[in-house]
């Protein structure tokens, strides 16, 4: 149904604080006054609970991973639309280990990581590319990111995996070495901004102001605008430098151009397959799930992977395409 | 007809019998002495009295109305312990006898002011106006039941229950409020039951004087019978019975 | 008659303990069916029945990946992390509350000590506790102690001095030494007191239980529910959250009866 | 002498009390110099000095993104939602409680329940909390609410079923109704007790207040905390920890001196 | 030489004197009764004497040894309340009379089956050998301190102090006591000191009466001076004196 006061969610991730600037420099509303509508974009401490939230309905969109959107409001019936694809991971999300080893010495080993989140489908897509299988490492346990840099000064840690900023301060140690990172499997991890694709229907405008609000900040940094960075750095956590270095492990869209051709290629299906299948190994998917395609996902040219008659996730590039093309 | 009369009375607790038949008519302004051994049921008497329970069988009626469901205006109590209220000062704790029984128990305006000025008087009368504003706490034993006997009688209540209201004082201080007593009924002429551990009290105070205890007495299972008046002495005569009932009952044996 | 004076019967006195509790059935099946009318796949409200099927299937299934019964797992873990926290902590509050309660040296020494110590708000200092006491299930238990040994020592300090000063006058009168009113005098009769305040200190216990699970762990009830948060399976949520509750109770419960049965004398009356 | 009969000297007591606070600050410093020793940038146990300069930084210096000395606020907003969630909880255990304690029929119906609710650990239904009242502060407030409020509820209760007897039959006898006895004779005999309970309840209540700023927040003590935890700034997570740790002190002190002030007739002895 | 003698005894709490000058000494195997106003110091006098608090100035010394300290074995005690352990049976709590002053309290072996015994004997001489296996909550209040002086006995004190032992007793049982008290110290002649309320109690059992009681009064501030032994009566003649002093001194003053 039509409305004008809508609300996104984001949560502190490299690739997301353009979303923070937004709303802090007053870019956000500007792009909405012109479409005649109300935006406001919350942060959430808690990135889970942040799509829990939208998923629960209490928000219009939501910043998260393709896997996440796959797992969560997909999997639970809230039919999501793509509408910006941001970045994908590119070497912030890696998989370290005290002293010298390989990937192949992890077998044995107890991982400690965010369990069942990407850092989990990277481990996995690590052991894959050296024949191992999560039954042989010695468990992998559930770690809270808040305790992930305490952990691994502690003696009972000997690898994990994790995201930036956090794999930016750990391997500050020089006792640490990374083993494999995003950079690994380019274009799996990919971070967008989500929203619940009835809203959006109902609602183009909804996708215009954001997509243009959006594109207008990735103009500046592109442009390497200092000041917007710093902002954006310190709203991390972090100074400029430790940003750049950050964002040069993410591999920003800040062309919709590029956006659109990601979206577009013919690796994608095969990334969320292989997603799918990851999550409905691990049971995410549901217990209900009677195999990896029982969610289906549509692609901008039409065609889907798993099940057509339940598509809840579409990557849809009208609103990026018209940002490509001026025309917002 | 008599002012108060219990007929017939029983009172279990669960399957256990405290008091069996229990029958007793009252004249208006009889003061009465309830004495018996411990545990034999003479608070548990009260609280029929007080209606604060009903009994199991049998029923009391005063003034020929249909028996009390609940504690009311009508009867007044000050027991052994907790008989005013310690969250109010002397003086409040005398003005709640009368405003209690408004909407919100409060006075406020003239009312309140009137209502002070009769506490005050009260208090002046039950010698306690030098602490009108101390808390209970600070009083000694005598002056709370003192305090607790005013408050009592400032709700103008047809009976007057006491249940060992002069336990837990001094001697010297319980002679002190036996004069109080005595004092105070003269002036309101009221019915007044009274429950003691001391025979000498009871007959001294009491124009009649019940005593409470087990009829029939099993050996093996000294719960199995409820206790009854026993005894019902005309006490008028100053106290002097004290002397004759000691050997007859057994409520001066060893426990 | 007075409302205070008013008994409910025995039919409508059933009748009423059972009603919120229906209330609260019928509430949340009706919020359920709302939302399951809007979006079949709803994971948020799931309905009543699909709680039970899934409460069914994780009781007695075995799970595809590891082939164990996982909740029969988290429980074992989760109790023996409860058991072993909150046992170690009742002994060295025992230990401690008797001196203090006792010594006046000690209790100059502890008491302010302990009250300001009570006073941390023990999830604040977790990153700590983890450096200091590792990942491992050492850290999970220490966070138990650590959360409830203050208050369990505050209470049971001032059970002993609450100790009637006849009773160990008494006591001193037959010759007793500090030891033996200590052993003899003052244990014994915490020991009820003990397990009140064991009781009391169940529901913390189970929060940092919550708490240290959801940070770090492998298996037990905090870490499933939290995991699960990760795709909202809020049936598992809710059968987790359900069981932790009849846990909980059944604790409760043991305990008191457990009091009941070993000190005959606090109950005991004439 | 037997040890239990010796009191320490003024002199020496003092002393006592201050040597517990003495050495966990030696045994602090010991650690942190040989952490800092093996590694001079080691942030897990910073020196005393360092803490001191962070503090002083955190207590008077600005933040240079939002110009506002962030310690302030977040107290602000700390104490508001505990203010708020310790002020609806007490008030509505009050309520509640007078009426299962002092009417049979609502005892019947809400005792059990409450009792069972209590049971339910409030961190495992987190997730549920935040999705039913949002991530605003609602939900701060109400996570305390939900936390300590079977508490309160079940202690308050328990309180007015201990006011004697004697006392609301004597009100009975002065003809005051069932609201009357509430009002003049339960509430105003409850009210030292809410204190004590409060008191109690404020621990558990800065508890959920982290847990609740730790997931969803912009500012608050809680919130800083876990921010920096990221990234292990043990100076501002131990600057916040003595800080919380002293306010809820104070607030246990003015809550003790408050109960003394208004109700002298509970102290006052003869 | 005297057995206890207690001299110049001053007691203060903070500022403010309980007892002033308490001068008296006592003769081995006196009973001697104290009475007096509640709150004069009674209580506190029988705390000095116990050693549980040492006086501000002044001494009591037993035997002429040094003063003592703290309580021990050589004075027994029963109070009016919490007399006896509540976690130990009947049995035990005559064997803790024993028991307590070995290294752990506890016996074990032959040393426990002849304590045992001997608490045996002992509880059939204080007529609670039924009731060995109870513990004291399911007593009745008078076997409850028979129990406590039983015990208090079992330690073989040289001299026992007892607070209004029996001042929560009816007065049938009361007068039980009085016998068992009577017949236990012509067994033991032990020195008793007995703090009482009752002046007719005080009179029938002691063969003294001290009666304490503030010689210099400050009508502004009660509590200004404190109080001292102001008669000592010899009692041994059986109670006469009670009419004699009841005029003289304010002990029986309304309080
Ligand atoms: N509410 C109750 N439920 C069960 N038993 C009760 C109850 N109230 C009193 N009793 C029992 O009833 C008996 C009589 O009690 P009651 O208080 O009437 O005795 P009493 O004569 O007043 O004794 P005392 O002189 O000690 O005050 C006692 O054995 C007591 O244990
Ligand atoms: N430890 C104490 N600290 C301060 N004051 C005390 C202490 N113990 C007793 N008192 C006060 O000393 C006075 C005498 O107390 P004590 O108990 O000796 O009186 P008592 O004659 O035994 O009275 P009662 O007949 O009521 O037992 C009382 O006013 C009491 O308040
Ligand atoms: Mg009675
Ligand atoms: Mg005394």
């Amino acid at each position: 149904q039509e409305k004008s006061d809508f609300r996104v969610a984001w949560s502190i991730y490299v690739g997301w604080m353009p979303w923070g600037y937004l709303e802090e420099s007053g870019i956000m509303d500007k792009w909405a006054d012109k479409y005649g509508i109300d935006v406001e974009i919350v942060q959430i401490n808690d990135y889970v609970e942040s799509i829990n939230q939208y998923t629960a309905g209490a928000f219009d969109g939501v910043s998260a991973t393709n896997m996440d959107t796959l797992s969560i409001p997909s999997g639970g019936g809230v039919d999501t639309t793509a509408l910006i694809v941001g970045d994908f991971s590119n070497g912030n999300d890696a998989v370290i280990v005290k002293g010298d080893g390989s990937l192949a010495s992890l077998a044995g080993k107890p991982v400690n990581l965010v369990e069942l989140s990407v850092s989990h489908y990277l481990l996995a897509r690590a052991l894959d590319s050296v024949g191992l299988r999560e039954a042989d490492l010695d468990g992998v346990i559930n770690t809270s990111d808040a305790d992930m840099i305490a952990a691994f000064s502690t003696d009972d840690v000997e690898a994990v995996v994790t995201w930036n900023p956090l794999v930016s301060t750990i391997l500050e140690d020089p006792n640490a070495t990374k083993l494999f990172d995003s950079s690994d499997i380019p274009g799996e991890i990919i971070d967008l901004m989500v929203v619940n694709t009835e809203t959006l229907e109902a609602n183009p405008d909804f996708g215009k102001a954001m997509v243009g609000a959006w594109y207008e900040v990735m103009g500046l940094m592109a442009a390497g605008d200092a000041e917007v960075l710093t902002a954006m750095a310190e709203a991390s956590g972090t100074d400029l430098a430790g940003y750049k270095a950050q964002l040069a492990s993410t591999e920003m869209f800040y062309d919709p151009v590029d956006a659109v051709s990601f979206t577009q290629s013919a690796e994608l299906p095969s990334t969320m397959a292989s997603v799918a299948e990851f999550l409905f190994d691990k049971g995410i998917l549901g217990e209900g799930a009677p195999s990896a395609d029982f969610v289906g996902v549509a692609y901008p040219d039409g065609s889907t992977t798993g099940d057509a008659n339940n598509v809840q996730f579409r990557f849809d590039t009208t609103y990026m395409q018209m940002a490509a093309d001026g025309a917002l | 007809m008599s002012f108060v009369t219990a007929t017939d009375i029983f009172q279990f607790y669960g399957r256990r019998p405290i008091l069996e038949r229990v029958n007793v008519s009252v004249e208006e302004g009889e003061f009465i002495s309830i004495v018996g051994a411990s545990g034999c049921g003479k608070s548990t008497f009260l609280r029929l009295l007080l209606a604060q329970e009903r009994p199991t069988r049998g029923e009391i009626r005063v003034a020929d109305a249909p028996p009390a469901v609940e504690p009311g205006l009508d009867r007044g109590v000050v027991f052994q312990k907790y008989s005013v209220f310690p969250h109010m000062t002397v003086r409040e704790n005398i003005v709640a006898g009368e405003s209690f029984r408004s909407r919100f128990g409060w006075f406020s305006g003239a009312a309140k002011t009137k209502a002070r000025k009769r506490a005050d008087d009260t208090l002046a009368r039950i010698g306690l106006d030098h602490v009108a504003n101390q808390y209970p706490a600070t009083l000694s034993g005598g002056m709370q039941q003192r305090l607790a006997i005013g408050q009592a009688l400032a709700a103008k209540p047809r009976i007057l229950l006491l249940d060992e209201p002069f336990g837990a004082l001094d001697p010297g201080t319980r002679l002190s409020m036996h004069d109080f007593l005595t004092e105070l009924r003269a002036e309101t002429g009221m019915t007044v039951f009274m429950v003691t551990h001391d025979l000498e009290e009871g007959f001294k105070l009491g124009d009649r004087v019940l005593v409470f205890d087990k009829p029939r007495w099993d050996p093996t299972d000294p719960n199995a019978y409820g206790a009854t008046i026993t005894y019902d002495f005309d006490a008028r005569d100053g106290g002097i019975p004290f002397q004759r009932i000691e050997e007859d009952t057994h409520v001066l044996q060893p426990a | 008659m007075r409302l205070i004076n008013r008994q409910p019967g025995v039919v409508l006195k059933t009748t009423l303990v059972a009603l919120p509790f229906l209330l609260a059935f019928v509430a949340y099946s009706i919020g359920s069916e709302i939302r399951l009318a809007e979006n079949p796949s709803d994971k948020l409200l799931p309905a009543p029945s699909t709680i039970a099927e899934t409460a069914e299937r994780l009781f007695t299934q075995p799970d595809r990946r590891s082939d164990r019964i996982l909740l029969w797992h988290d429980t074992a873990a989760s109790l023996q992390r409860l058991v072993l926290g909150v046992g170690i902590a009742s002994a060295l509050a025992t230990i401690i509350g008797l001196l203090i309660g006792l010594l006046p040296h000690v209790r100059a020494t502890l008491a302010g000590f302990v009250a300001v110590l009570s006073m941390i708000p023990p999830l604040a200092v977790l990153p700590i506790l983890f450096i200091v006491f590792g990942l491992g299930e050492l850290s999970k238990v220490v966070l138990i102690i650590v959360g409830i040994l203050p208050f369990l020592i505050r209470d049971l300090s001032q059970r002993v001095l609450e100790i009637p000063r006849e009773t160990i006058v008494k006591a001193e009168t037959l010759g007793a030494s500090s030891l033996v009113i200590a052993l003899r005098v003052a244990l014994p009769q915490l020991m009820p007191r003990l397990i009140q305040a064991v009781r009391l200190s169940l529901g913390p216990a189970w929060l940092f239980l919550i708490a240290a699970e959801a940070i770090a762990s492998e298996q037990g009830l905090g870490y499933r529910i939290f995991l699960v948060r990760r795709f909202l399976a809020m049936d598992v949520i809710l059968t987790y959250v359900i069981w932790i509750t009849f846990l909980a109770f059944m604790m409760d419960l043991a305990l008191r009866r457990l009091s009941q049965k070993l000190f005959p004398w606090t109950e005991a009356g004439l």
